[in-house]
């Protein structure tokens, strides 16, 4: 790419832990690229597959949900709901041709402010390397 | 189009040091649907909200957008100077552009960029808002303290003094915790049991207080203000009501056993109270340990019984009980020594750990007080303590401090110094931890009047030789290694949770840390409070603290309770999930997903067009619903939203962060 | 076959003389040759013209929603009666309606018939290359006569591509069964056109879905004719929020998609009116196969065609496979 | 099971009749050993300066020729074992030494596939306790041995993964399995000097005596070792202990096979007691072990 | 009279793209589409009936910018979409011709025309191919149409064994074969291909054809056949989308937050909320009236609008719908009844 090209990361971040993860990783200044936006849902049950999917059309190049990590869900079974569905998801994004490496799943919780930081640094890096996602992107 | 205030924090140096503030403000100025933009130096202080008031009245703002730090520590600021000024406090929202921009990004043009385009993306959100109001629950008065330890009783006699019924749940037979075991207590030594006693009396007596001992938590659901609990009575095999506390069959039972109470110290009959001034006083039998459950015979104890209350088919009972808040105060246990394996692995009988020493040196403990070799029962003519046994070591995968060892050796060196004036007390410490009032001043008269020699250093190995104990340490003061042969050896071993801690918190649905510590909600502002609304935390199940500060951590937890349960009802938050019926074809895929069973289907007269038709809805309890929001997913038409998250709000948020 | 329709009428006789139904809905011919199109009666004279034989017939179940679920609040109360005639996957595709609360089982007849798989005119056309004029069935051999040519095809050939992989032939409740089925259609799972795709590369399976999406003209054939597809207001309806636009460009098309596939996974009974409607041939199949392919797998559900009262997306369990 | 042999380079020298017990009672519990190639010294010690890569270089090869070979990797020296294994953990778990050392041997990448053991793992491994039980026809009946385990076998633990660092219990289990009675001993953990005796002894010479000391309070009979270098630490040291303190009773120091051949009832000759420093066959004698012929 | 010989067909076609977008049929997945061919010009295929998508995907496309709008602080500027090329359709049917001039009369006719349809109609050329073959669904002769038929279409080619006989309908078709002279022979002998392609038969022949319904359909408003038809009907878009000669449509503009452009999208009379209107009230809230517009329109309406019927016998209509309710079935049986 001649010029740089700046990855855009969507991130669904679940409010009472990755969102307070992603807190934690601020308070101890870790740094991670600036080309994650965060979106804070209540829950990870809480995003909608059909959110993902309109992230990649309006442009998006990588979506990462992050929730409590099993059995630590502040609503008790959002996070296996979301298990479920992403389970489907990814495969079936990936069997219509979208890159699977674009959608990734964490469980991070609120004390884990490094692995978030780390996650985040780890995902851009790959999403850089994959380059512009243009497959069901919206023409300009 | 909304009528939207912006207002950019600078938060001082944290926002403005890698995100452009004014330039932020500058362009929000024109961004359509906007039409004030301001940036402040500190938006969270008394003139900034004077500030956001002023222009919500000016300009009859209908929408706010604050870009400032995470919504976790100001949001109910914001919320609140917002609903001051007349406007609905969800018309508010935060951008976070502190912990999730200036603090982790180091560029400064990438980080105002991401910078603008968080906050543009909370102004669509905004614009998608609507005005919420919260409701009213009702509350069960009611509390549930897990654990009858000291931080258990304190919470419970708090809160009953306060009026309200408490049910006092502990795993023990008795309460009293780790508290009871101990023998004196520092910096006072006053005796353990003698502080102790009068509060495990008063928690007996209270008529407020249900006590419901050999017991435990095994189920909990519902939400705060409304928990439903099912505790699981274990079978103590006697009839506490009948008993009237003779203690005849404690002394004709011919079987001894190992007292766990005693920590191996000493023994027990099959059927027996932990200690003489138990609280409640009466006996429990061992199903492992007594005769007739192995061979059906024996059954000394029903002969002498003057009012027959022995049952030896009891059942264990399974309770169920509305509960408003639970305060968990589960305490704590010692690592064992089988853990060390420098230290003989638990091999050696003369090399024990602190709470084993407590039992030795109590006056109502198998030696009455006086401290002897648990192997040939000799007076130990020189005792080793060492410190930091399991804590503050990485390997061993417990780097954090326990913070009572330093206090609890001195004691126990000058207890010992007391009775055996001649004796040789040496502790091997790394650094003395004193930090509580009147500690230092102990620990200098351990040293000085007692003459306890304190050796900075590790101890290498333990190992016995000729029947007496050889510690091989350094004493890095001096340089040199050092040899001692000693009588007895203490271990300060780690404070960990109690066993059983990690199952309680799957159980209450409250997260421990890597070491099973319970997570409070906020490390300097919330203590007492765990991340599950209603739950609390209290004592030594949070972290490792001494009994001062436990008891004063238990009336914490008690007032936040009492302020709970001041108010008739509570005030939910309105951010629950609401149905639009016009759509909704009733299908209730969304029933199953829901965790609070919040969701029912209802007949309905909707009018459609020109006609009115009886149709089947799902309808949301908004007292039951906590808004997580899984159900909107499961529903195909998009019926099912959730007012403060609702579908139009993220789908805007998304669409503007991918411009 | 000639007997099965005879008995048919005079069950919807006796139907209507006790007033047990106000609509009987079944099948008469269409306008082309072999072409079976539903028929609705409410009354004995009005059924005379259905019939019953081995030629395809598009899926019943989907008028009872608006039969039954709108106007007489049919999913609610008791309300009068509507007859059906019901094959194997007609049944599948009633039992996915009741189970969604769409309408109630006590509102309906159910007339079980049996079936060994249906012939699909189309294809028999396709192999005489041209139109057939007369199509006689015995046993496993099918004589196809056109204007000029006639050929003899084996049935396996031109079956209707649902009862290739049919997983219920019998029906297995129903309030009057006309004839008691021979026997059972040994069918295995199938999912070979679903591997095929699997197998090929990312890019390769992005170009393939882009050019059948293209061809997608957006005529909602394939909602309208699934019965998973049961709301009452579609969400492509909705423009507020907006998840479909109404532009056709190659990354709506593909939102359009995922969005129904994502919505009846779990809950289609793989009754293949999708494919069979679309205008324009997409392999819709191989979407809903993937889905059922791989909640079989990852769930351990042994048939997710069958309607179960939770959905597979309705519950969880503990030791569900983690990928991440 | 058929392992690749590091001998280590003591074994064709010094301590040769070590390496003759090796062969025979590995053989006994169907453990093949093929000796390795063209091996070379193992690197003596786990190189600690700053560049430690250049250190490694000849374990690497070692590894890297056991690789190509494909099979794991035995060992009889704990100083060998200690070097090779955790070369073996450096070059897996860290990406730049690995390129550096196989650009330098123009190899292609080895990146620690292959294990590294001391033939007493290579014996637990293969149920060989059980086999010592079956094959011993004539055990040692209260011959008190005490195992020394020196300090390279054990620690660093994360590292080696041996045995509990602290605590371990390998020795004993396999004494037990010859029937004789294992000293448990304080100092079996304790460092022997390793090279350090050979630089300067005065340093070296409270720990030697320390052990030995130990030993004999708890009157063991034979102190057994898994590694030459130990035993010549031990063995030595013992020389000069009995000229300056006359009340010392000197201990025979055996290798583990030696004692495992004698179990096996292989015949005394090729037990190899002749060339140990100090005698063991009195003792062995003494506890009718040995038939009176061929003690001396 | 010309002659195009079949194997210079793919030159023609090449000479053509340099200055217009060339649309042939082409097979893909085993449907028959009219696509544009984008560089290898033997991609067309001459043995399907008709193509899925009919010509009307090239004048009046599904989905059309009209035009483009930028709001840049506060103030609003218009971009006109991009002007159109030159199109050439290649192997169209003489009955997608003719529903063109359909299109037309909606269109073009009157004081106000559609001037995106009608640049598009003035860049457009038809090379129409009469039809060897017609099916059982075809009833274009119903419609004083026939197989060889030459209205709408530019140039007609007449296939006989290796060659078409060309006949240049318009100027623009005369004007387009005499600047490709060189890939057209001239024919010598006028044999009868062309009148019997013209006469020749359709399958269901002419009793499809509507005669004078339009004046008995005025009468016809509430006749159970339209609720008997209605129940079959599944409401989809399938038989508007696939008619040459429907022409609904519907504007909405699409933004992208500050900008966003105004586009024009087929729609269809048999969705539920096509005429859905401001405070939710629905002129035709069941299918009993919107199957009955569509074929009052088709057959009534647009007769007395344009006195001509809004059907060109096609056939795919009757070949898509699912439950057979289509124009066709419903001729036939009016005719019957009254």
């Amino acid at each position: 790419m001649s010029v740089e090209f700046k990855p855009n990361i969507i991130c669904f971040a679940c409010n009472w832990c990755s969102y307070t993860g992603a807190d934690m990783a601020g308070t101890s200044r870790m740094k991670y690229p600036a080309t994650i936006r965060i979106i804070r849902v209540p829950c990870s049950g809480r995003v909608n597959p059909t959110f993902v999917m309109k992230a990649y059309q309006k442009g998006a190049d990588g979506v990462l949900i992050a929730g409590c990590h099993p059995g630590d869900c502040h609503y008790n079974s959002g996070n296996y709901f979301a298990k479920r569905r992403f389970l489907l998801a990814t495969r079936f994004m990936t069997f219509l041709g979208i890159d699977e490496k674009r959608l990734r799943m964490e469980w991070i919780s609120a004390a884990e402010g490094v692995k978030f930081a780390r996650v985040m640094r780890e995902f851009s890096e790959t999403i850089s390397k994959l380059g512009p996602n243009l497959r069901a992107r919206e023409e300009a | 189009m909304k009528k939207i205030g912006v207002f950019v924090c600078w938060c001082g140096l944290n926002i403005s040091s890698t995100v452009d503030v004014e330039k932020a403000s500058e362009e929000l100025k024109n961004y359509p649907g906007v039409f004030y933009a301001d940036d402040y130096k500190y938006l969270c202080s008394d003139p900034g909200q004077e500030l956001i008031k002023k222009t919500i009245v000016d300009n009859k703002l209908e929408g706010i957008v604050v870009a400032a730090c995470s919504p976790n520590m100001h949001e109910s600021t914001f919320r609140a100077a917002a609903e001051a000024a007349g406007l609905n406090p969800y018309r508010v929202e935060i951008t976070n552009i502190r912990e999730q921009a200036s603090w982790v990004h180091s560029n400064k043009e990438d980080a105002t960029a991401k910078a603008i385009q968080l906050i543009k993306s909370t102004v669509e959100k905004v614009k998608k808002s609507e005005d919420l109001f919260p409701q009213q629950i009702p509350l069960t008065k009611k509390v549930l303290v897990i654990g009858g330890g000291i931080s258990g009783m304190t919470v419970a006699l708090e809160v009953a003094e306060a009026g309200y019924p408490v049910i006092l749940v502990e795993k023990e037979p008795q309460i009293g915790g780790n508290m009871a075991k101990l023998s004196e207590t520092f910096p006072t030594l006053d005796c353990a049991s003698c502080i102790l006693t009068p509060k495990t009396a008063e928690v007996g007596r209270h008529s407020n207080i249900t006590l419901m001992t050999n017991s435990e938590v095994i189920e909990s659901t519902g939400y705060f203000g409304n928990f439903t609990v099912k505790v699981k009575r274990k079978p103590t095999f006697v009839d506490w009501k009948k008993c009237i506390g003779c203690m005849l069959c404690q002394e004709k039972c011919p079987k001894k056993t190992n007292s766990d109470f005693e920590h191996g110290m000493g023994k027990r009959k099959a059927i027996s109270v932990a200690f003489p001034q138990a609280i409640p006083y009466r006996p429990i039998i061992s199903e492992k340990e007594c005769i007739y459950f192995k061979t059906g015979k024996c059954k000394i104890c029903v002969k002498v019984c003057p009012v027959d209350c022995i049952e030896f088919e009891q059942e264990e009972k399974i309770i169920e009980e509305n509960i408003g808040a639970i305060v968990v105060a589960s305490g704590y246990d010692l690592l064992p020594k089988e853990e060390l394996g420098e230290y003989g692995q638990g091999k050696y009988a003369d090399v024990i750990d602190g709470m084993q020493f407590e039992r030795i040196a109590s006056a109502s403990g198998p030696t009455e007080g006086v401290i002897k070799r648990p192997s040939d029962g000799k007076i130990p003519k020189s005792i080793v303590f060492i410190q930091c046994a399991g804590s503050r070591d990485n390997q061993k995968g417990r780097p954090y401090c326990s913070k009572i060892c330093c206090m609890y050796t001195a004691k126990h060196a000058m207890l010992y110094k007391h009775q055996v004036h001649d004796g040789e007390a040496t502790i091997f410490y790394m650094d003395i931890r004193a930090g509580g009032k009147g500690y230092e001043e102990f620990v200098q008269r351990a040293i000085e009047d007692d003459h306890v020699l304190y050796l900075r250093g590790r101890v290498a190995r333990v190992y016995e030789e000729d029947g007496r104990l050889v510690v091989l340490g350094v004493d890095t003061l001096s340089g040199e290694q050092v040899r001692i042969e000693a009588d007895l050896v203490v271990l300060a071993t780690a404070v960990i949770p109690s066993i059983g801690a990690k199952a309680l918190g799957q159980t209450l649905k409250v997260g421990t840390d890597t070491y099973g510590f319970f997570n409070e909600a906020h490390p300097k502002l919330k203590p007492v409070e765990s991340m599950t609304k209603g739950v609390f935390l209290a004592g030594c199940a949070q972290a490792p603290r001494d009994i001062p500060e436990t008891v004063s951590q238990a009336t914490g937890a008690a007032a936040k309770v009492i302020t709970m349960f001041s108010k008739n009802h509570l005030v939910s938050d309105p951010q629950v999930a609401k149905v639009n019926e016009k759509i909704c074809v009733g299908c209730l895929l969304c029933k199953p997903i829901c965790p609070y069973k919040a969701i029912e289907p209802e007949i309905v007269e909707v009018r459609v067009g020109c006609r009115a038709e009886k149709r089947q809805v799902a309808t949301i309890n908004k007292g039951l619903c906590q808004g997580c929001g899984a159900c909107s997913v499961a529903c195909r038409s998009g019926a099912m939203n959730l007012s403060g998250f609702s579908n139009e709000q993220i789908l805007e948020e998304l669409k503007s962060l991918c411009l | 076959m000639m007997n099965m329709t005879e008995k048919m009428l005079e069950q919807i006789r006796d139907l209507f003389e006790k007033k047990n139904i106000k609509l009987f809905i079944g099948f008469e011919k269409g306008f082309e040759k072999f072409s079976r199109i539903p028929a609705f009666a409410e009354n004995y004279d009005e059924a005379k013209s259905m019939i019953i034989d081995e030629f395809e017939t598009p899926l019943l179940a989907k008028y009872l929603i608006r039969e039954l679920g709108e106007v007489g609040a049919g999913a609610v109360e008791k309300s009068e009666r509507v007859g059906i005639l019901t094959r194997g996957c007609d049944y599948l595709s009633i039992r996915r309606l009741v189970v969604d609360n769409i309408i109630l089982r006590e509102n309906l007849v159910i007339i079980g018939i049996p079936c060994n798989g249906l012939i699909d005119p189309k294809k028999a056309n396709k192999l005489l290359g041209e139109e057939a004029q007369e199509i006689t069935v015995d046993e496993k051999i099918v004589l196809a006569k056109g204007e000029i040519k006639s050929r003899e095809i084996n049935k396996e050939e031109i079956l209707l591509d649902r009862c290739k992989k049919c997983i219920m032939s019998k029906v297995e409740e129903s309030d009057i069964l006309l004839e008691e089925n021979m026997d059972d259609m040994e069918v295995s799972k199938d999912y070979s056109a679903v591997e095929e795709i699997e197998k090929l590369t990312t890019e390769e399976r992005y170009e393939f879905w882009r050019r059948q999406f293209d061809r997608c003209i957006r005529c909602f054939a394939c909602r309208d004719a699934c019965t998973a597809c049961n709301c009452r207001k579609c969400i492509f309806d909705i423009t507020e929020p907006e998840m479909l636009e109404k532009t056709v460009a190659t990354s709506e098309q593909f939102m359009f998609h995922f969005i129904r596939a994502f919505h009846v996974a779990g809950r289609c009974t793989a009754c293949g009116e999708c494919e069979k409607v679309c205008p324009v041939d997409i392999p819709l199949g191989l979407l809903n196969g993937k889905f059922k392919k791989d909640i079989e797998l990852l769930f351990d559900v042994d048939e997710a065609g069958i309607p179960a009262e939770i959905e597979p997306l309705g519950e969880f369990k503990l030791d569900d496979p983690v990928e991440w | 099971m058929k392992y690749s042999y590091f001998p280590g380079c003591t074994l064709h020298t010094q301590t040769k009749n070590f390496n003759d017990s090796i062969k025979i009672t590995s053989s006994l519990l169907d453990i093949e050993l093929e000796e390795l190639k063209d091996w070379q010294c193992c690197g003596a010690v786990y190189p600690l300066t700053a560049d430690s890569t250049m250190g490694l270089v000849s374990p690497y090869r070692s590894l890297q020729k056991a690789y190509e070979e494909g099979t794991d990797l035995v060992t009889v020296c704990s100083a060998c074992y200690n070097v090779l294994k955790r070369t073996n953990f450096a070059v897996s778990n860290d990406a730049q030494i690995r390129k550096k050392l196989s650009e330098y041997m123009d190899v292609d990448e080895y990146a620690g596939e292959s294990k590294v053991l001391h033939l007493l793992e290579a014996m637990r491994e293969n149920k060989g306790f059980e086999k010592i039980k079956e094959k011993t026809i004539n055990p040692l009946k209260d011959l008190r041995v005490a195992p020394y385990y020196g300090c390279l076998l054990l620690r660093p633990s994360e590292e080696l993964k041996f045995d509990n660092p602290e605590n371990p219990t390998i020795f004993e289990e396999f004494i037990n399995s010859m029937g004789a009675i294992a000293v448990d001993f304080p100092n079996r953990i304790e460092c022997c000097g390793a090279y350090v005796s050979i630089t300067s002894k005065r340093k070296v010479k409270g720990a030697t005596e320390s052990i030995l000391k130990s030993a004999a309070k708890r009157n063991a009979d034979i102190i057994i070792t898994s590694c030459p270098l130990c035993y010549h630490n031990l063995a030595k040291e013992q020389e000069q202990l009995v000229q300056s303190d006359y009340l010392f009773k000197p201990i025979p120091i055996l290798y583990f096979t030696q004692l495992l051949a004698l179990a096996f009832g292989i015949e005394v000759g090729s037990c190899g007691f002749e060339s140990n420093r100090i005698d063991a066959r009195p003792i062995l004698k003494s506890k009718n072990l040995i038939s009176g012929g061929d003690a001396l | 009279m010309d002659k195009l010989l079949r194997s210079n067909v793919s030159r023609l076609l090449k000479k053509l793209s340099e200055h217009a977008e060339i649309y042939a049929p082409t097979m893909e997945d085993g449907v028959c589409v009219l696509s544009k061919l984008v560089n290898n010009y033997d991609d067309w295929t001459l043995d399907y009936v008709r193509t899925t998508n009919s010509v009307k995907d090239i004048f009046f496309p599904q989905n059309e910018e009209i035009m483009r709008y930028k709001n840049a602080n506060n103030d609003l500027n218009i971009e006109p979409p991009k002007p159109f090329k030159e199109r050439v359709a290649f192997g169209v049917r003489p009955c997608d011709a003719a529903a063109m001039l359909l299109l037309d009369n909606v269109f073009l006719e009157g004081e106000f025309y559609d001037s995106y349809y009608k640049e598009r109609r003035e860049k457009g050329a038809l090379i129409t191919i009469a039809c060897e073959k017609p099916d059982q669904y075809c009833f274009c002769t119903s419609f004083h149409s026939s197989p060889g038929a030459t209205e709408g279409s530019d140039i007609v080619l007449y296939p006989a064994d290796d060659y078409f006989l060309v006949v240049a309908v318009t100027d623009k078709g005369k004007k387009l074969i005499k600047a490709n002279a060189e890939i057209f022979e001239n024919a010598t002998e006028k044999s009868g291909i062309v009148e019997n392609y013209k006469s020749m038969k359709t399958p269901i022949g002419n009793n499809c054809s509507p005669g004078e319904l339009n004046e008995k359909l005025k009468n016809e408003f509430d006749n159970p056949y339209w609720k008997k038809i209605a129940r079959r009907c599944l409401g989809c878009g399938n038989c508007t989308f696939v008619c040459p000669t429907c022409h609904c449509f519907a504007v909405c503009d699409v933004a992208r937050g500050c900008d966003g452009k105004r586009t024009r999208t087929w729609d269809s009379c048999k969705f539920q909320d096509f005429f859905l209107m401001a405070g939710d009230h629905n002129p035709r809230p069941t299918q009993v009236e919107r199957t009955r517009q569509r074929f009052m329109h088709k057959l009534n309406y647009f007769k007395e609008k344009y006195d001509k019927y809004q059907c060109v016998g096609c056939g795919r209509c009757v070949e898509k719908c699912p439950v057979g309710v289509h124009i066709a079935d419903v001729i036939t049986h009016m005719k019957e009844e009254l």
